[in-house]
């Protein structure tokens, strides 16, 4: 077994932001000759299971990956190959001996730029754009909800899932329409939100990737998710032979610099960026801790 | 110097082989150049490919795993176009399928084994008829196209899916993700080799094709439909129920696709998602015609697809090639085996005779 | 005529297709002026020379020479691109229109340059000269599929005659046309001739070619058999050229009809123009042959649908063996021994990717004779096609030969084995003989007349009078839905019959008066 | 109700119904002229990725933006002819080589994009069509925002719809693609090629179909991603038989699917979710099945449809 050898198995194509954050942080590891790196992409969760076996084949010592939809498969396999270890989205506890969960735990940024959010809206509307409605991204929207609400009790919010993490056409007409309905601030779940914000000289909120620069004077505020922290403590874990079935999901917390809030100080004027900074040191203090909130975000009345 | 063609009368064993073999070389030949483009060395990506599929018991397994959906939805759709019922929603009906056996199998009804897996399949096979019957009841009521109400119910039924999975369906236990509850244990089809994930869909399958194949070879349903399918006003004057056929082929159409979701979802996958799928409905299509509708035909013909598929996957992790490569190959495979199937159907002769002048 | 200049020489024409050859070495030329009828039995290779002549198909061997500015020159082969240029006009066995398009659509197609505007305006005062010429009436503007076969007819015609074509080939233009229509082509034909145009007729009707022809050639078997100047031949010699032996007369004897078995009350039908019905009567008994005159449109296909078993009247009664039909059931119907003839053979008659085993055992499939517990008696099929081509002179490679490799009259005769052979009590000949050549149609009347002697009652319908004389008792005309009765054949002419077609009921009491 | 008249009196929603609508028109124009000819194109989801993936490419590497509109056409052009080559030169199946197109045009699109753009972690941008304005009518109170404010493309598309009205029926090569998808006999009997007729009109048809997918990288948006094609070209299929085969009802088709998304979509905005959120995704899908009952009988569908024709064989 080449202790080196890491594999990815996704469920997306790489470009998709959840995939691109631990992507990009093997590829880093990867060019820093760490690890040699290869990876599956738009793997479909019926041939997830053989194409782990086969990465397990293959002798690779960690496998990254997304358990989402395949959970049982996945553990089983897991299971066959002690001596590989496993990190894998998943929304369920870990299982002992090989098999370490994780999941993009970024509500603590999303609720800071809820806050900026909160403050800078004018027209108490803000819109949000997802993709589907699971866990992963209903918890950051949420969380975003409440920072908003925190600051400002009247915003109220629209949602709308697109239903595809790939259509940004359509995500931008979604979020044209939530601009038609008197939105100004715009919560860029999807590639194409950002996009109509800025058609329409409005601001949005960035999501897991920093598309500042894409979008001049648009992005208010966004929520990054740093797959270095967890990734290369895998790495290292499964270097030492110190790998275990835990939960590396904490290590997208703000406290391990898995996640972080990029605030835009032109855009948001200092007393939104000094109520979101407090907050940030509250939630790094311990003193103050962003709830999780899986359920499905709707529309305020 | 002037080329024509003539009709074959009937394409021998020998030819067939020889043709589909051509028809192999002439793919993998086209195959090198993606793998060229991608910095591969064609031959070793040759290698791996066949390994992959066959290599080992283990990859023997997962193709025959993957032809097992194929196997039932090429039947679906080879039993219909053979009536010129154009299905195009064999995916729909798979999931529909899948339905049923979630709906019936997660305890609803508490049976043991012997019963209980009958039962779900009888469930699916029935709602995945009726999801067939309905556009064919609209095609003969209203004489609208069936094709494209097929196709458009394919959207539906996803959405459908999702709805329901998101909704009275979901998972209590599944974290909010969107997936139904599991079936129970005495619902899911019994592996046919411990750690593998072939099931017992496959034995379903096969018996499938060859109880089509008695069918249309043996059986006066089997003659009513070639009748119906070759020339409708014909059959309707020699007194064969045309609509009545037409009925009978629609469930068994889509009840075999709602057989291959019930397959999935109680062979490999356990639970309903709208990702049970990966296309294995519209691969149907591709299947049935390779196989030039017959059903025997149509095993191998999702062998061969499953085979490939899985091969160029595999050798696409073996080489770092981008993954995309394996539905490329399947796409280029199929569409030389397309034209391979012309040279079974014409002989092509080069007339020296000149064009007078 | 003789003496005018070649317009077309095939030379050494062969074609073959797989294992027959379907023309072979077969020479002819056509003079300015001259009308040429082509004949021989069904599959004697008529249509196929013509296709080749003008480019559908590509000859295995021999050239075609059309007269140009040049003098003759050879056409490049399977162009029939070329042909037109050329100036062949054809109008083919098989109509070749565009039915969602327009007559005059039609006639346009593919005579003005692609990307241009089109001149539809001279193309309709063009089109309605040759109509006002030729007598060829037919309307421009109506969609294809909306006009009778006749109006079909006129427009495949005109279709040539746009181009200004110097050859004009006709594969069986009168096989779907009234005696009267005939009677205006040929005038037309006439005309056209004597403005210099050469023709080539393609007919079984030996009356048309004796009248209408200059000089008769005669294929059989792909050969040629022998050519006569029509002046020096007779029905008889031309028969015998064709099939190479003796035509023997169909001589009918006189009825003795018996039990009414199937009646028609006061039966109206509302259906797609050309099926309605209003308060028809009609009594066929046992042992009698009725008549039905029309032109087509007039209700034919109503009354044939109605006994065929695919409609059942709107108001009034049908019985069968004085039990009264109530349900659209063929099965039904031929389980109580009634033999249909569908008109349209090839689409009503067989189909055609099966076997000529399946299509005879098509309509009884479900019982007994054919099947066991759903299961296909594949033996039992094979003996009865066996007996069927044996016995019909079905002329096919075997049981097992897909239907759609026969000929037209060999798919007649199929239906005929089929219908026939169950000793039928009731006999629904629809156009039996359309399209079939002498020999064929002789056979045909001699097995209609036959079971009639044996004590079934038989409905034909047909166009061709010569035929309804030949074969009814009785006559019956329908003109517009209503069903008139002409009364026996013997006293009845073909004038009277015509009159009552073209709606003069009263024609027949008139002439008797 | 209210939310209805809100929505409905809006300038932006006609505008977004148009813009939603623009892929679709190209798609179905695209769709239509293939099947008027006799041939249906079942690539046509594959077409749209590609025309997507290569006008978008072809501009990213430096073309301009209507050399990679060409671009596109052209892609889509060589898909479409080896449909034709298949279909109609070797009359084999229609609906096997048409599936087997869209994976293949799909999967070399992909293929194409991941090898030769390895390491991108945000797809990359280009500058895309931007909506133009035109003096006079774009100023216009309600209409001008509605209509007159879009990208050329969608323009483009229009004039594609008037000039597919008028080939079809007001010249002699419309003629004759009517007539070789209603009876290829016809039209070998009057001299034309049957051949040249159908591999012309698939090859112009694909063409056509692969601006729809162009639309979306380079003016809906202004990237190419995965997936984004999702399902338009299946939807023109079913838009086809909507509008009966004619251009006119086509953009009708068109502008109605166009209308009834952009009215979903502001509806989950302005009332969140009252209904499950696929309620309303169904809604379209649902609504051209009604529709396409309703128009069935009237349909004069190409009777030469999915008919393959090898000269000199029976028929
Ligand atoms: N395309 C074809 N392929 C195979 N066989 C054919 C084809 N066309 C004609 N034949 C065969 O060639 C023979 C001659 O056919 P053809 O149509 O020329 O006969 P015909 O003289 O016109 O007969 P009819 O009087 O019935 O019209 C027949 O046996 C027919 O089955
Ligand atoms: N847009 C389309 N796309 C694909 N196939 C189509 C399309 N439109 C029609 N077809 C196919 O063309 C065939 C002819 O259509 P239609 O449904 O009218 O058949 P039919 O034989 O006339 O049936 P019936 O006699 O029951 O009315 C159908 O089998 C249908 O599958
Ligand atoms: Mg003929
Ligand atoms: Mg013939």
């Amino acid at each position: 077994q080449d202790l080196t050898k890491v594999a990815a198995i996704w469920t997306v194509p790489v470009e998709q932001q959840w995939a691109s954050r631990l992507h990009n942080a093997l590829t880093a590891a990867d060019e820093r000759g760490e690890i040699e790196y290869v990876y599956s992409e738009n793997i479909s969760n019926t041939d997830y299971e053989r194409v782990m076996r086969e990465y397990a084949e293959q002798g690779v010592s960690l496998i990254v990956g997304e358990a989402f939809g395949v959970e049982q498969p996945a553990r089983a396999v897991a299971s066959e190959y002690p001596e590989i270890s496993f990190l894998m989205g998943s929304s369920l506890p870990p299982a002992e001996p090989n098999f370490a969960t994780f999941d993009n735990f970024i509500h603590e940024p999303s609720y800071l730029t809820g806050i900026v959010a909160g403050m800078k809206t004018e027209s108490n509307k803000i819109g949000m754009v997802g993709g589907y409605a699971i866990p992963e991204v209903n918890r950051l929207m949420n969380a975003f909800k409440a920072g908003a609400l925190s600051v400002n009790p009247d915003v109220t919010f629209s949602v709308s899932f697109i239903n595809s993490w790939y259509d940004p056409p359509k995500a931008k007409e979604a979020a044209f329409a939530m601009v038609d309905a008197g939105a100004d601030i715009l919560y860029a779940e999807r590639f194409g939100v950002s996009d109509a914000a800025k058609e329409r000289g409005i601001l949005a909120i960035g999501n897991v990737i920093d598309t500042a620069a894409d979008y001049p004077g648009t992005i208010l505020a966004s929520a990054l998710w740093h797959g270095e922290p967890m990734i290369d403590k895998a790495i290292a874990d499964v270097k030492a032979g110190s790998f275990t079935a835990s939960d590396y999901g904490i290590y997208a917390f703000m406290e391990y610099g898995g996640s972080s809030v990029v605030i835009d100080e032109a855009l948001a004027g200092p007393e939104a960026v000094a109520a979101a900074k407090a907050k940030e040191e509250e939630i790094l203090a311990k003193t103050f801790t962003v709830e999780i909130d899986d359920s499905e975000p709707t529309s305020s009345q | 110097m002037t080329i024509r063609l003539e009709p074959r009368e009937d394409a021998g064993l020998g030819l067939k082989i020889g043709v589909s073999l051509a028809a192999g070389l002439v793919a993998l030949l086209l195959v090198a150049i993606p793998v060229l483009f991608a910095g591969g060395s064609p031959l070793t990506a040759y290698g791996l490919m066949i390994q992959g599929a066959f290599g080992s018991m283990f990859a023997f397994s997962e193709t025959l795993n993957r032809a097992t959906p194929l196997i039932l939805t090429g039947l679906a759709c080879a039993v219909a176009f053979r009536a010129k019922l154009w299905n195009i929603g064999a995916e729909g009906q798979l999931y529909i399928g899948a339905l049923a056996a979630v709906c019936i199998g997660s305890g609803l009804l508490q049976l043991p084994p012997a019963l209980m897996i009958p039962t779900v399949m009888i469930a699916g096979f029935l709602a995945g008829g009726l999801m067939m019957v309905i556009p064919t009841v609209i095609k003969q009521r209203f004489g609208a196209d069936e094709v494209v109400i097929t196709l458009l119910l394919n959207f539906v039924v996803i959405l459908f899916i999702q709805m329901l999975v998101e909704g009275p369906l979901k998972d209590p236990l599944s974290m909010g993700w969107p997936q139904s509850v599991p079936l129970l244990a005495e619902a899911k089809l019994p592996k046919l080799l411990p750690r593998l994930r072939m099931h017992w869909g496959l034995i379903v399958g096969l018996v499938a094709a060859l109880v089509l194949w008695l069918m249309v070879r043996k059986t006066v349903l089997g003659f009513e439909i070639r009748a119906v399918g070759e020339n409708k006003a014909a059959a309707r004057f020699a007194g064969i129920p045309v609509d009545a056929t037409m009925l009978k082929v629609a469930l068994i159409s889509g009840g075999l696709a709602g057989l291959a979701g019930v397959g999935e979802v109680a062979g490999v996958k356990g639970y309903l998602s709208s990702d049970l799928s990966p296309g294995f409905g519209y691969s149907g299509i591709v299947v049935a015609m390779l196989a030039g509708l017959s059903p025997i035909g149509t095993v191998i013909a999702a062998l061969f697809v499953a085979a490939v598929f899985v091969g160029a996957d595999s050798m696409s992790r073996a080489t770092g090639i981008s993954s995309y490569i394996a539905d490329l190959v399947v796409a280029l495979s199929l569409l030389c085996v397309l034209v391979g199937s012309f040279f079974l159907r014409f002989r092509v002769k080069w007339d020296r005779q000149s064009v007078v002048a | 005529m003789t003496d005018a200049p070649v317009l077309l020489s095939l030379q050494n024409i062969t074609k073959r297709f797989g294992a027959l050859t379907a023309n072979d070495g077969i020479s002819l030329d056509l003079h300015r002026g001259e009308i040429l009828a082509l004949l021989g039995e069904n599959g004697a290779g008529k249509t196929t020379l013509m296709n080749i002549l003008f480019g559908h198909y590509v000859q295995d061997e021999g050239d075609v020479r059309v007269l140009g500015d040049g003098g003759l020159t050879a056409l490049p082969p399977g162009s029939p691109g070329a042909a037109l240029k050329a100036g062949i006009g054809m109008v083919h066995q098989h109509f070749t229109l565009a039915e969602n398009l327009s007559g005059l659509a039609n006639i346009r197609l593919g005579t003005e340059p692609l990307l241009s505007f089109g001149r539809e305006g001279a193309a309709r005062a063009k089109v309605q000269k040759i109509i006002a010429e030729s007598g060829l009436d037919v309307d421009l503007d109506r969609r294809v599929a909306d006009l009778t076969v006749g109006e079909k007819q006129r427009i495949e015609i005109l279709k040539a005659l746009y181009r200004d074509a110097k050859v004009l080939i006709l594969d069986e233009p009168t096989a779907v046309l009234t005696p009267q229509e005939a009677d205006g082509l040929f005038v037309v034909l006439r005309r056209l001739a004597a403005n210099g145009l050469g023709v080539i007729f393609i007919s079984h009707k030996l009356g048309e070619v004796l009248a209408v022809s200059h000089r008769i050639l005669v294929l059989r078997g792909g050969k040629k058999a022998g050519e006569l100047v029509t002046a020096d031949a007779d029905r008889r010699a031309i028969a015998d050229l064709m099939v190479g032996k003796a035509v023997a007369a169909v001589v009918r004897t006189p009825a003795s009809p018996g039990d009414v078995l199937l009646a028609l009350e006061n039966v109206s039908l509302h259906g797609a123009s050309g099926r309605s019905l209003s308060g028809v009567d009609l009594k066929l008994r046992a042992g009698e042959v009725v008549g039905l005159a029309g032109v087509s449109g007039n209700g034919q296909s109503g009354i044939a649908g109605l006994i065929s078993g695919l409609a059942v009247p709107t108001s009034g009664t049908m019985r069968l063996y004085g039990e009264t039909v109530t349900r659209a059931d063929p099965r039904a119907l031929v389980a109580n021994g009634v033999a249909r003839m569908p008109e349209d053979r090839q689409h009503d008659g067989v189909v055609g990717t099966m076997s000529v085993a399946d299509n005879i055992a098509i309509e009884e499939v479900r019982s007994a004779a054919f099947s066991k517990m759903g299961f296909l008696d594949r033996k039992a099929m094979r003996e009865r096609a066996t007996a069927a081509i044996a016995g019909y002179d079905v002329r096919c490679q075997g049981p097992d030969a897909e239907a759609r490799l026969l000929s037209g009259g060999n798919v007649q005769k199929l239906i005929l084995a089929r219908v026939l052979e169950r000793g039928p009590r009731v006999i629904l000949a629809n156009q039996p003989t359309r399209g079939l050549d002498v020999g064929a149609q002789a056979e045909v009347h001699r097995r209609i007349l036959a079971a009639r002697d044996r004590g079934a009652a038989v409905l034909v319908i047909s166009e061709d009078l010569d035929e309804l004389f030949a074969l009814a008792d009785r006559f019956v005309v329908v003109h517009a839905g209503e069903l008139h009765d002409a009364g026996p054949s013997e006293g009845l002419d073909r004038g009277t019959i015509g009159l009552m077609m073209a709606g003069q009921s009263h024609a027949r009491a008139e002439m008797a008066s | 109700m209210d939310v209805l008249f809100d929505i409905l009196g809006s300038a932006n929603f006609w505008a977004a119904a148009i813009r939603i609508a623009t892929p679709l028109i190209f798609g179905v124009l695209g769709a239509l002229i293939c099947e008027r000819a006799g041939v249906l194109n079942l690539g046509i989801e594959g077409i749209f990725v590609a025309g997507a993936m290569t006008g978008w490419l072809a501009v990213y590497l430096g073309a301009g933006l209507w050399g990679g509109v060409l671009i596109a056409a052209f892609a889509g052009a060589l898909f479409g002819l080896l449909h034709a080559f298949l279909t109609v030169i070797l009359g084999l199946s229609q609906h096997v080589s048409g599936i087997g197109i869209t994976l293949l045009a799909t999967s070399v699109s992909y293929f194409t994009y991941r090898t030769a753009l390895p390491d991108v972690s945000s797809p990359p941008r280009i500058a895309a069509f931007q909506p133009v304005s035109i003096p006079g009518l774009s100023d216009l109170p309600f209409i001008g925002p509605a209509l007159f404010q879009q990208t050329p493309l969608t323009f483009l598309a229009l004039v594609f719809v008037a000039l597919v009205a008028l080939v079809l029926y007001r010249t002699p090569l419309g003629l004759a693609i009517r007539a070789v998808g209603d009876n290829p006999a016809s039209v070998e009997a009057q001299g034309l090629s049957v051949v040249g007729l159908r591999v012309g009109a698939v090859v112009v048809g694909s063409a056509l179909m692969a601006l729809g997918g162009a639309f979306l990288t380079m003016s809906a948006f202004d990237a190419f991603f995965f997936g984004m094609v999702n399902g338009r070209g299946w939807i023109c299929i079913a838009l086809v038989v909507f509008a009966s085969w004619q251009p006119g009802k086509a953009l009708l088709g068109a502008l109605l699917f166009g209308a009834f998304d952009a009215f979903q979509i502001r509806l989950q905005a302005q009332i969140g979710q009252v209904v499950p959120g696929q309620v309303f995704l169904m809604m379209p899908y649902l609504l051209s099945i009604v529709a396409l009952i309703l128009v069935a009988r009237r349909a004069d569908y190409p009777r030469a449809l999915l008919q393959p024709w090898t000269k000199g064989q029976r028929h």
